[in-house]
């Protein structure tokens, strides 16, 4: 199959369907369709098209748009296949359970639609500039506010923190305090240690960093003295006698 | 007191409240004084009346259940010209959510979905980042789902009195869907050419 | 243009801006117009008498560095009375910090601060006196950290039965979406009937 030529604008255009529903409205109203007798077979053919279009044209789509490419195919197979009369009555009718998720999205279209006509503020109103000076405290005893206010701030809190949690666990790890309580205990055992030795194993530059004062600090202190036999070479720890 | 003064504080009680101020706080605040034969109702009737006569460039407007000065409409372009206010837009997927909610406030995620056809989750987060809607509650269905409804700001923003003062559901039903795709029908797309074949 | 529209365009501008306004702004913004023989001097000035006459609420002042509305010196007693009478909404930090408190009480300031991330000291104050929350007793910490809790009151404010009333945290999930629209959009789905498109 010949491939079409993707064109940027192309696929702007096509984004501008939020779902499957509107793009099953919007092929109703392009071939002038009744939105209460709609061609069944007709919708199928032309929607699989324009799927298999917008794939073509490299345009992701969202699983929903197959989810109702699905039940167009199931409504269509349905009205191929005569029903029993004695069943029809039990069986809701996928077709017009269609037709009526189709009228209701188009009512809330146009809804969000006449919404967007209202004086909306900071678009075409404008309260007073809220001045610090003259901003008025309330002293009230009562407070506004509900549970869901409570949940929807701790979630923000949780969000915040999925960020921000690795940066507090470093610091937590290697306080400078704690690595000269660390530095203290072990060389207690042994005397005399290799710097080198007193990182972890998967060490990090904060790591090193805190390291570094702690063992200034102790030197600082006489608590430690310390010794390097040649230029660049280890770094050996002492207990100060 | 006499009733100009009377309108003075109302006038500045209203101004020096950040959010639309609802009468009967002004009338709790006003309870210490004898208003003879008027009521604060009718007072600030006349506050409105004094804003509204004349070229004014604020008006006082009833939104959200209390009222609140604002500019007039006509006069957003120059305050945009100051470059200090942030511009206030919603895109279409938004609007659409918001007026679900709107309407059928209680309603749960599961619900909104349905009617849109496409999963929310983001459009819902945006919304309620605003602060246009917010949980309101659980259905009592399995797994107690969380509803939701709109805010005090969803009314502020879109200046509304009360969430009865939306546009009529019935009135939208009627507008014919041919005028509502004006912007759409800019846009025009390649179709595949399949003629109806249906038979029936 | 009308001298009437040009002074409620000033009004309008200087009651939107959160600063006061200086006059060279003012005139940067109405540049684009032809004032005739007028200036935005004359005109703040003529707004400005606008509210002097008559005995209005509000009033036009030039402070040091700008133009800005005001209330009437004389009227902050009824403004007073209004902030006793309005309930008053907790700050977003006061909520998230409540949250905490409610969500993992007993707990310590040092553990609110570690997870908020802030300093959070003049919150708490604030929080306590407002009743909300109380230092329920010290922990078995070096140091022996006061731990915070919420208060009756705070049940009552938030029409609780007792603390387990709480939403559960579980409800959170439901909040956030399993796939947002963006990451959606990015995945490739196979499509039906249409499988040879991308070979030759």
């Amino acid at each position: 199959m010949d491939t079409v030529p993707v064109q940027q604008d192309y696929r702007v255009r096509l984004e501008i369907f939020e779902g499957p529903l509107d793009l099953l409205l919007f092929l109703i109203r392009k071939n002038e369709l009744d939105i209460y007798d709609i061609p069944i077979s007709f919708i199928t053919e032309q929607y699989i098209s324009y799927l298999a279009m917008m794939r073509e044209l490299n345009v992701e789509l969202a699983s929903e748009f197959l989810v109702i490419a699905a039940t167009l195919l199931e409504i269509k197979a349905r009205m191929l296949i005569p029903t029993p009369v004695e069943q029809e009555e039990d069986i809701e009718d996928p077709m017009q359970e269609l037709t009526n998720r189709l009228l209701e999205y188009q009512l809330f279209k146009n809804a969000g639609m006449q919404m967007n006509n209202l004086n909306m503020l900071y678009r075409d109103t404008f309260i007073k500039g809220i001045q610090e000076d003259l901003k008025s405290e309330s002293t009230s005893p009562n407070i506004e506010a509900d549970v869901y206010d409570l949940l929807v701030a701790f979630k923000s809190i949780l969000d915040r923190a999925k960020d921000e949690q690795i940066a507090y666990m470093t610091v937590e790890r290697i306080s400078v305090a704690q690595r000269i309580n660390d530095i203290m205990e072990r060389i207690s055992l042994v005397k005399s240690i290799s710097f080198d030795s007193l990182l972890p194993e998967d060490y990090t530059k904060m790591d090193v960093v805190v390291t570094i004062l702690a063992v200034l600090e102790l030197l600082r202190l006489r608590m430690l003295r310390c010794e390097q036999k040649e230029p660049f070479g280890t770094i050996w720890l002492y207990v100060h006698e | 007191m006499e009733k100009d003064k009377l309108i003075a504080i109302i006038e500045a009680l209203i101004f020096a409240s950040d959010k639309p101020l609802k009468t009967r706080y002004i009338e709790q605040v006003m309870s210490i004084v004898d208003l003879g034969n008027l009521t604060v109702g009718t007072l600030i009737e006349e506050l409105k009346g004094i804003y509204t006569m004349g070229n004014r460039g604020i008006e006082l407007v009833e939104v959200a259940e209390g009222w609140q000065f604002r500019t007039k409409p006509g006069l957003a372009e120059w305050i945009k010209r100051l470059n200090t206010v942030k511009p206030s837009k919603l895109s279409m997927p938004a609007l659409e959510t918001l007026a679900i909610i709107a309407y059928r406030q209680p309603i749960t995620r599961a619900e909104i979905e349905y009617v849109r056809g496409v999963d929310s989750g983001a459009v819902l987060k945006t919304l309620i980042d605003r602060r246009l809607i917010k949980i309101i509650g659980k259905k009592e269905l399995p797994g107690r789902p969380l509803v939701y409804g709109t805010t005090q700001e969803f009314l502020e923003v879109f200046s509304l009195k009360d969430i009865s003062a939306l546009p009529n559901l019935d009135d939208i039903k009627q507008m014919s869907s041919s005028e509502t795709e004006l912007e759409r029908n800019q846009t025009e797309l390649p179709l595949p050419a399949t003629e109806p074949t249906d038979e029936e």
